[in-house]
């Protein structure tokens, strides 16, 4: 069975032209970057080669691209840096309550330590109010950190309001851009970031490679300790093919970013229309325009999300749910919790994510097959009264 | 999300597929109601008694993969079971039926042991046994 | 001209068939191991059978495994992940003069948050003496971290005696095995050690991954917080296809080290005596046996070691040196300096390191051809006095 | 070991390759003796001046490929100059005319200098101006 994957946001395959670009650097130029030998300068070379094609896909300097472990990595590594290298006056860090794990994670450890967060709330769309994030900014306030879009619900940010707000106060602003980088225009100077976190797997790149964006002049501890790369700024020896492969999807994603937007934007509407006018008392969850081109999420009443996922991938479709089934927790997203959704319906989130080879067909089948599906779960849900009957 | 995403039994996934005694049970002798939105898995349990014996039992269930196969499976062990044998039905035996749950999934089995003891109850209210006591 | 590669402990060429087990996890299997559906679960298979080829090799636990980005990472997370972990109490911490950047750097990261750190002294031959340890331990003590063997002059410490004596006073021991992991034989179990680093990228597998082994029940925080990765101890997308890799060259290692040492030993010892005879004025840095199969460290009086490096990489031959001028600080290497070897000496440091490819030949071409390099740099330094002419 | 590595100019290349006017002098008129072990490079450079004008220069260089290559060039640029005129070479042109230097390694154009300096004042001392002053 043909499988159809609607997980692109979950990581992407990497391209075939990225893996041929990464193959000679595990074999004949495998060289450690550090090393004053030919190898070595093979190495270095196709590193800086890489550095500005990142740094191109952002609008950054290539000094200003540290190369990180992944997304997780980038997100730690800005805020606990930017926090280890400010003076003690400035504690106070502002997010929101839909940030990824990696952003929430690094604000609680560092809460543990003696930091004041502030999460802002967003509306039932998903967006921030840029209103807040003025109003919460006090004098000890060191950095700002809301994400471009978010990686559930495909919400997207004031990102350039904010960044102005933040730079009208003096205060640093990081934007975890891992759902956003290759997809969507980034221009980090219009959009006043200081820091601005990317992964590779996100983009048709391989995993377990990133970047954080450092504005020069800003003042950042390494996360990780050692030896001089990145000048100075991330130790370990560089993952150099992953690097390489990083670059070459960074080079593919700003020829075909543009046009790939259209079409999944057009294949994304029709599987929403599609979606609400099939199932009944379903509901779109994030914004309806401003949203990732490639990111339908929806709730459907009475059912849950983990036995739609079963469901789905015995039919060969792969998607995600916010449901906590999924979660390893025992709550479901934070992120639709958030928005306002009652645990109901979080529960019976359904996030499918496009990309590079989805089709049409792709969209019909999934159209058709859910529709199934989501009977025979209601058909069994005690919560499902169907239409007709009363209303226990 | 997590790495330790629960990998099922082929068994859990049999019942998942193709649950048995799914749907709701003409004036049920017993029902049982247990779980919330909150949790994210609610079930019902119906029980039909006949000489204080559980001659059938059905289900509906809004909830994860093991919270359907958990129902599926506790249904099916119930019928020809008296209400005493079935009350000693314990979480375990309707888990090891199916070849054992993930760790995180074994407060499924929790639940469909409560939805059965939950019905039996409702069973023992409205038919309070006249000899017993 | 073909090159011949004799700097193995900086980096290893990833293994053909290391290269051919990670392909297919760029392209068919390239799900996210986080995910429920097929895609997901061909990936966490293939992690958990990485997982558990990494156990054997040491002799540890599957689940004792943590995934890092490198070995690095590993040595940042056992110390820090500890000293976060820790109560206020615990607040000393024990290392070595010659430790690996990774963990100095950690050590001064937490000295700077309150810890305080015993570096303990090695002998001429970089040897830490156990009852120098044993002495340093204070009722604060938290940890003790000292590496296997050190990667630039090969010492192999006496871990077994040190793990007993941490096992004694009831103080955790991590060990930096990044040289050693995959060619000398590690029992975590029979070597007393709680914590240890690995890195992928020195035994044939890819760069940018490695693993950390936490030892059930040592009490440690995340360095990288977000997902639930890991069981909770490493965020971030694994790095799947790396991942893999690792594995393949775990497995392959066990198959391979014992005979691999052998044979490095026979070159590594022909090499060192050619050196020693043909080079007047030459020494041999680090412990004449208990050392790295694989490790020829000299020092090579009058000539500086980057001078040495360039005419070597013009003759096609990959080395390295401890002198200031390929360190991007201006000291030499901290570990000759810290077995008392003259800065002079540290600068005129030369580090051969031998593995799978190098062939009798290739020593023979070092040989031959740094006999002639050394006269050439000799006749121009000004320190250097030719025999027979009187000293000035 | 760094990401920063030196990255080499040609010409640098070229004059590490191939150092002009290597080795000793045969009674020099001067000599200049800079740098330490400490720091790892030090140079030695001798010079022959007939009528104020540096006609030779020697040198001989502990040191890395910069120090080499600086030593090697600066001896080449200071060959028919007056002392006056090489007292103004500056370490900046010794680098240009290598093509550059990486960061990391100017101060090897600064030993260069100093050690030039170094042996012009070591000639000076030895053979006073007697009619300067
Ligand atoms: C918005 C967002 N931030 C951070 C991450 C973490 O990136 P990585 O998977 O490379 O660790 C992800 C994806 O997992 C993401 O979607
Ligand atoms: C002893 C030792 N520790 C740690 C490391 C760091 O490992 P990685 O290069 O994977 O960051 C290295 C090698 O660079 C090493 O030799």
């Amino acid at each position: 069975m043909n499988r159809v994957y609607l997980d692109y946001a979950a990581t992407t395959p990497t391209h075939p032209d990225v893996v041929q670009a990464m193959l000679p650097f595990f074999g004949e130029s495998f060289g450690n970057a550090s090393s004053l030998y030919s190898y070595g300068r093979e190495a270095r070379a196709a590193i800086t080669a890489a550095r500005s094609s990142v740094a191109r896909l952002i609008g950054a300097d290539e000094d200003e691209i540290v190369f990180t472990g992944g997304g997780t990595e980038a997100d730690n590594m800005a805020l606990k840096g930017i926090a280890f290298a400010a003076d003690g006056k400035y504690n106070h860090i502002i997010t929101t309550s839909i940030e990824h794990h990696a952003v929430l994670g690094s604000c609680e450890f560092l809460e543990n330590l003696g930091f004041h967060v502030t999460y802002l709330p967003v509306d039932k769309y998903g967006l921030v109010a840029p209103d807040d994030v003025r109003k919460a900014i006090t004098d000890n306030t060191l950095v700002i950190s809301v994400m471009h879009a978010n990686n559930e619900v495909g919400t997207i940010q004031p990102i350039a309001e904010i960044g102005r707000i933040a730079r009208d106060a003096g205060v640093y602003f990081h934007t975890d851009a891992v759902q956003t980088a290759g997809h969507v225009p980034i221009a980090v100077n219009d959009m006043g970031i200081d820091l601005l976190s990317v992964s590779a797997h996100k983009l048709y790149g391989p995993k377990g490679v990133g970047a954080l964006f450092v504005r020069t002049g800003t003042r950042i501890s390494p996360l990780i300790h050692g030896g001089a790369q990145e000048r100075n700024r991330r130790a370990g020896t560089e993952n150099l093919a992953g690097i390489v492969g990083f670059g070459t999807a960074a080079e593919l994603a700003r020829g075909t970013m543009t046009e790939e937007a259209t079409v999944l934007g057009t294949l994304r509407d029709r599987l929403i229309t599609g979606l609400l006018e099939r199932i009944p008392e379903a509901q779109l969850n994030g914004h309806p325009t401003s949203r990732l081109p490639n990111n339908v999420n929806v709730s459907i009443d009475y059912v849950e999300g983990e036995s739609m996922l079963l469901h789905l991938d015995m039919e060969g479709i792969c998607a995600s749910t916010g449901s906590a089934c999924t979660s390893g927790s025992l709550e479901p997203s934070h992120v639709l919790l958030s928005m306002g959704l009652s645990h109901q319906l979080a529960h019976g989130s359904l996030r499918l994510s496009l990309g590079k080879w989805t089709t049409g067909e792709d969209v019909e089948r999934v159209l058709e097959t859910l529709q199934e599906i989501v009977s025979k779960l209601r058909a069994m849900s005690p919560l499902y009264k169907a239409p007709g009957r009363s209303a226990q | 999300m997590s790495d330790e995403q629960p990998v099922y039994s082929e068994k859990v996934m049999e019942h998942f597929r193709n649950p048995r005694n799914v749907g709701e049970m003409e004036s049920p002798d017993g029902i049982g109601h247990v779980g919330n939105p909150v949790c994210g898995d609610i079930m019902e349990l119906y029980i039909r008694v006949v000489d204080h014996v559980i001659t059938d039992a059905r289900f509906k269930t809004f909830g994860c993969g093991a919270a359907i196969a958990t129902s599926s499976m506790v249904t099916e062990l119930v019928k020809g079971k008296t209400i005493e044998e079935a009350l000693e039905l314990s979480n375990r035996a309707v888990a090891e039926a199916l070849g054992g749950l993930p760790p995180i999934k074994m407060h499924c089995s929790v639940l469909a042991e409560e939805a059965l003891k939950s019905a039996i109850e409702d069973y023992l209210q409205k038919h309070p046994k006249p000899d017993s006591a």
